[in-house]
């Protein structure tokens, strides 16, 4: 056991940093380090024209989309160089936060189901963030169950082979900045829901496409709703067979949770911080029993969840592929971060309901306790990711099914009806 | 033995139910959530109307001289709809604060106008971040006159008068400001529950009475939030029954895998649980009301029971009315976190719910053994 | 809200307090104090015998069974004056403990379903002690899941009308001491398996009835297993019709949850008291600020079921049903219970392993620790006590049943087929 | 980076598991549970005998000589079987203790034993109820000589060697006693977990001779008892993880309402979290072995990093077993209360969880705030 880079590893690390360091943009890292909860923290570029200037040098340096084939624009380069490149890009990762869902999601789905006519034509610019992309996957009805999705695409009766597409979207980042997206749609409401489903990819600026901005229970709004209104999508710009979108779907899901990090936060560095600095009944609070207490209990998460992700990482170094550890990441941090923003509010005091920039570090932990419930609902909820854990992981029986061999169009759509 | 509120008081319930539910829909909260008013005005007047505001002054006063149970109930009714009013301040503390220990003079110049909502109080108390003692308060009492901040006051943008704690030689002293009579600044704070204003007051020779004797302020407010501290658990009492029907409705209502989600153990164990803690704040509330009723010896301990109790269970309650809407749950145009938002206002508003944890101990263990039992 | 009798609760109270007064088996109170867990806390007496004393001579005053009519030697006694008898009773009614299922459960199941002959030669001798019941009801394959037992019911092949048992029951407290017991059986395994039950009442001696204790986890022995070899029922000893059992056996599991008390213990007064007398760092226990956290947390859970209990009392006073709040109790008892003797263990430090009659109040809270993971299972486990919660009380829907319309005989019995 | 064991220390783990699942069936723990001896002689000259005792002491005194990092592995294989045999007391503690500060003569005479498993060591620091601490001990060294009373001392009935912790002059010294040597008397106690003998130990003019310098003996047994936290931590996964397994395998074949027990959220969902607490312990315990093995600077603050999450991790997960297995997890019959023994009597062992919250805090705080990140 030991923290250290292989003889190999300690070079590319080098490598890397030689040039991060003659080419970052140095002038943006104290407004990016305030970066949180989608927010680059930008505030005197354009975030998304700056990201799109960094991921362009990345690119012409051949630092972009590392976990892709060289032939599409990527570094092909391995896991473990990936993390150490995650590890010395740092702050700067936040900028290209627009492209996250395009190169970690998009465009594995496009390499994996498109022509090859296709792929070289979006990947490229996909992968030097000359175009965005998002993901038109869930529905206001349909989230953790993504497969009773409704919105339709029928064939056009013109015979053009071109498909109308005609319904909603909801919880898309990033789509008002997007020049593609990857969407899923129901072609055949009689079979099962699983299998009525057609995977398409199409121009954001199509005609009928309008997005909507999500506010949000915190006031902020990272994410839209997209309404489709008649839209027509060729049959070219189809991904897998008809009837195949919920297998094309399983590529993008899949390559979602293969994303390996060094530990999601819980926010225990910062409560931390605030605890050496805060007092309770005139003692340093880090000295009060109870504080001692709950922080220690936050801490274990803390270094847990970091230590767990180093091991992933100790997997890829060995070229081993990390096992299931990393599934528990955002149960527990997103958990975490909601009762130790209550913590963090509680010490202090009356003066914790004010979320103001004099509150301590700037009103974060007033930003946690309003951020934290997402945290716990998206990209899988606290109760859908219980459930992987069960099923995947410890290899319990699914549960019980009642939708499994039913017609969509038979399954009910609200409880009313059955009261 | 009659824990449990009378028929003419479920009475008054009924009705102020059925006034609160035509006069403050969730439109009404987001209209001060969203807009400049710093509260529901003709809400507040309609409550003074009604003869809510002063349903525990003595008629004597101006008020309906019906009693604390009454308030209790108001309060639960109030709460479960989160009434975007200054009630807390003006009625659970400067009220309650002037009928223990103002003055004859003062009781009869004011106590009129709260009850008639013509005269908004806030309760200034606060300095500065942490849990709030007598040795961290700066803001000085002198030959009549103020100096000093005060932060956060909740309604201090609408307030008329202040009760201000403030040093008075070597102890601490309660005061009362007028606030119109000069000296007196504000500033609005933003604040994770925006629907109750938070302020910051500041005070520069502004003249002041004092309530009760030189040096008695810190004894006399731990009284009046010890009272106030029973009337808000109903308010949260009140937002946690709210919290659990709301994910009730939606779990009976919401599909997902063709099933309604109230059907999977996840959901339905989860509500379970926010009934359990809103049935155990729902039986401490009403031990709360019978101790301020009857303002008994174990008042004291009532009220952190009361307190830590009805802020655990609507913090619970509003927490997981989120999580059983999904991603519903968490956009602006759902009311979770209208009531997310509160429960935790309200669980800082008084003091947080480690200070109460300690205080309720600390006052167990001051009584006898027999307390626990 | 007041805490006082009405003037006829007040004089009602007055009447059982003299007559205990000058009844109560005064020598033995020192003792039943120490009572817990199931046992009586008797060591100066066998306490079958001294039960059997005491229940006899309430039945011979009027204050036996006080929810029983008078005509099978019980009270007749309001809701209301049964809780004041409780409550003057006090630690005698530890006494009782033999008579409570045989009171509560089998007594009101006969009642309700037994012919007029049974109830008078069975019931008065049941009300005065003179006899002692015990329920035969779960099975080692069927606990939550009761209505999937197993034991056998099949008529004797020699016309006789008899029925033939065979099967095994579990759980059965006090079968070593019972003369009768309330039998449910299955008939028909054919139907769906709630249709397959009948129910009987047997003597304890019948030939083929073996009980066997059940050593528990914590070396105690509160439980049985009886096993039935052939064991032959007279047909007028079934209750109901065959096949029935099931609703024969609601009225039983009905009264079990109409029993009311003054809120389950969660061993808080206990705790609190100790941390009246420990240190912690020097200080009293309950000046440490990690003490008067958990404290408060176990506080309000102990006061909320004592004020739970009283508004159900106040119902009763008043003459309505109680609402359904008082079905939290076990749930929060159980759980609390154990956590908190966890935490009484922690405050001990390394002495908290020792479990001897040195510990802390004689090792009330190593008994605790041991016991607590039956409560928070006997009787309804955690899980179907939030089941009852959710469906009875909040109105959500059941569980989907994949057992409900298959016949008993073809529902699978293990996992491990279906692996 | 190599945050894992390396192959050969994992071909260590599945020789050992293997000998283990021989020699160390639930039958063998019971036997200690229920019979008069109080440990499984066999068993321990088995691990003597396959390197296990000696396998982080020097070749030189008598071990193998491998390291740290393999003793983690047994541990947790140790732990995994509940194995009723004094590793912890005598290497873990005793042995340890020796080479962290012991003479050359003492390390000479009793590490060759210790490993052998010819002798078995005690540690008998504890006095009294409650937390440990300097001031608290009793025990007396003077002359040579000890005098006072230790408990509980785990396999102090079985010991041949104490090391105690005793007061001499102003200050507190650990010291080692030969139990044989006269002075000693010993009654056992019953504990939460018989399979691991609990026993007070009286000296009276017990010869003993110091380990280390007069007035160190806390600052030593701090230093070793951080680093047996770390190997129990180990044993503690270990017994997290077979819990969590025994769980699984029940809810796997046990079937109602017609359906494996597994496939209801509230028992998938249970197991889940128990995965969760158990994965953590893991991760972290990875982090206390490199801390341990390398001696690293941040060593106190992972020997309570992991003595916090191993403790909570197999508490839970003990705990939660039984309830999967309902009431046949209650029966004495089923290995369930095994689990939640050995998981109750760990978690004091070293002192309770709370001090090593504390602890763990502490030491963050005086180090730096980076040491949170």
């Amino acid at each position: 056991m030991d923290f250290n880079d292989t003889p190999q590893e300690a070079e590319f690390r080098k490598e890397v940093r030689s040039w991060l360091d003659a080419n970052a943009p140095k002038h943006l890292e104290a407004e990016l380090k305030r970066a949180s909860f989608g927010s680059s923290g930008l505030t005197s570029e354009d975030p998304i024209k700056a990201g799109k200037a960094w991921q362009k040098k990345k690119a012409d340096a051949g630092w972009a989309c590392l976990h892709w084939p060289k032939e599409y624009g990527g570094g092909a380069r391995t896991p473990i160089e990936r993390v150490i490149w995650g590890q010395e890009e740092g702050v700067y990762s936040v900028l290209s936060g627009p492209f996250t869902i395009g190169h970690g999601m998009c465009g594995p789905t496009v390499m994996a189901w498109a022509n090859e006519a296709w792929k070289e034509k979006l990947l490229p610019p996909l992968a030097s963030g000359e175009e965005i992309w998002c993901q038109l996957f869930s529905e206001p009805a349909s989230g953790s169950d993504l497969a009773g999705l409704r919105t339709r695409a029928v064939k056009a009766d013109d015979g053009s082979g071109d498909w109308i597409i005609n319904g909603q979207k909801i919880w898309t980042s990033g789509a008002r900045n997007s020049d593609w997206g990857l969407l899923i749609t129901r072609t055949d409401p009689d079979v099962p829901k699983h299998k009525g489903l057609t995977m398409f990819f199409l121009r954001m600026d199509s005609p009928g496409v309008k997005v909507v901005p999500i506010k949000q229970a915190n006031g902020a709004s990272g994410f839209n709703e997209v309404y489709f209104t008649d839209v027509r999508i060729p049959d070219s710009q189809r991904l897998g067979a008809v009837g195949e979108g919920w297998k094309v779907s399983l590529t993008t899901l899949m390559n979602e949770r293969l994303s390996i990090g060094s530990g999601m936060s819980t926010g225990f560095p910062e409560l931390f911080r605030f605890c050496m600095e805060a007092e309770v009944d005139g003692e340093p609070a880090v000295a009060d029993s109870n504080v001692r207490s709950k922080l220690a209990q936050f801490a274990i998460k803390q270094s847990g969840l970091k230590y767990t992700g180093m091991r992933a990482i100790s997997a890829l170094s060995k070229g081993e592929t990390p096992g299931p550890e990393n599934s528990i990441g955002k149960l527990v941090a997103g958990a975490t971060m909601q009762e130790l923003a209550m913590f963090a509010l509680d010490l202090q005091g009356e003066s914790g309901v004010v979320w103001d920039e004099d509150s301590p570090q700037n009103g974060r932990f007033q930003a946690m306790l309003m951020r934290s419930p997402a945290t716990r609902i998206e990209g899988g909820s606290d109760e859908i990711l219980r459930n992987i854990i069960g099923e995947r992981v410890l290899g319990l029986p699914g549960d019980i099914r009642v939708d499994k061999d039913v017609a969509f169009k038979d399954i009910p759509t609200s409880g009313k009806q059955k009261k | 033995m009659n824990l449990d509120f009378s028929d003419e008081q479920n009475q008054l319930r009924d009705q102020v139910r059925r006034f609160l539910e035509e006069r403050c829909p969730p439109k009404a909260v987001r209209a001060v959530l969203e807009g400049d008013a710093n509260h529901d005005a003709a809400l507040y007047g309609g409550l003074a109307e009604l003869g809510v505001l002063g349903a525990a002054i003595p008629e004597e006063y101006g008020g309906v001289g019906l009693g604390h149970l009454e308030l209790c109930v108001l309060a639960e009714e109030l709460g479960r709809v989160l009434a975007p009013v200054p009630v807390a301040s003006s009625i659970y503390l400067v009220a309650e604060c002037l009928m223990q220990a103002g003055s004859e003079e003062q009781k009869s110049a004011w106590l009129p106008k709260l009850a008639s909502g013509e005269t908004i109080g806030c309760w200034a108390i606060n300095e500065g971040s942490g849990r709030m003692q007598p040795s961290k308060i700066s803001a000085r009492f002198e030959n009549g006159k103020l100096t000093g901040t005060k932060s956060p006051v909740a309604d201090g943008a609408i307030a008329d008068i202040a009760i201000v704690a403030a040093r008075e030689g070597d102890g601490v002293s309660l005061v009362l400001v007028d606030l119109s009579a000069g000296g007196v600044s504000r500033e609005n704070l933003n604040s994770v529950d925006p629907t109750r204003v938070q302020t910051r007051l500041r005070f520069e020779d502004a003249p002041a009475t004092r309530i009760g004797g030189t040096g008695d302020g810190w004894h006399i407010a731990t009284q009046v939030m010890d009272r106030a501290a029973i009337l808000m658990g109903f308010e949260q009492l009140g937002g946690a029954d709210r919290s659990l029907e709301m994910a009730r409705d939606y779990a009976l209502e919401r599909m997902a895998f063709g099933r309604q989600i109230g059907s999977f153990q996840a959901i339905k164990h989860m509500l379970a649980d926010m009934y359990v803690s809103a049935t155990l704040a729902r039986s401490n509330c009403y031990y709360g009301a019978w101790a301020l009723a009857t303002s008994a010896a174990e008042l004291p301990v009532a009220a952190a029971t009361v307190r830590v109790s009805a802020t655990t269970a609507f913090q619970h309650c509003a927490k997981n009315n989120i999580q059983t809407h999904g991603g519903m749950g968490f956009t602006w145009e759902y009311d979770c976190h209208l009531y997310y938002r509160r429960s935790n206002a309200l669980a800082l508003a008084l003091g947080s719910l480690s200070t109460w944890e300690s205080l309720l101990i600390e006052r167990m263990s001051a009584g006898n053994v027999e307390a626990a039992a």
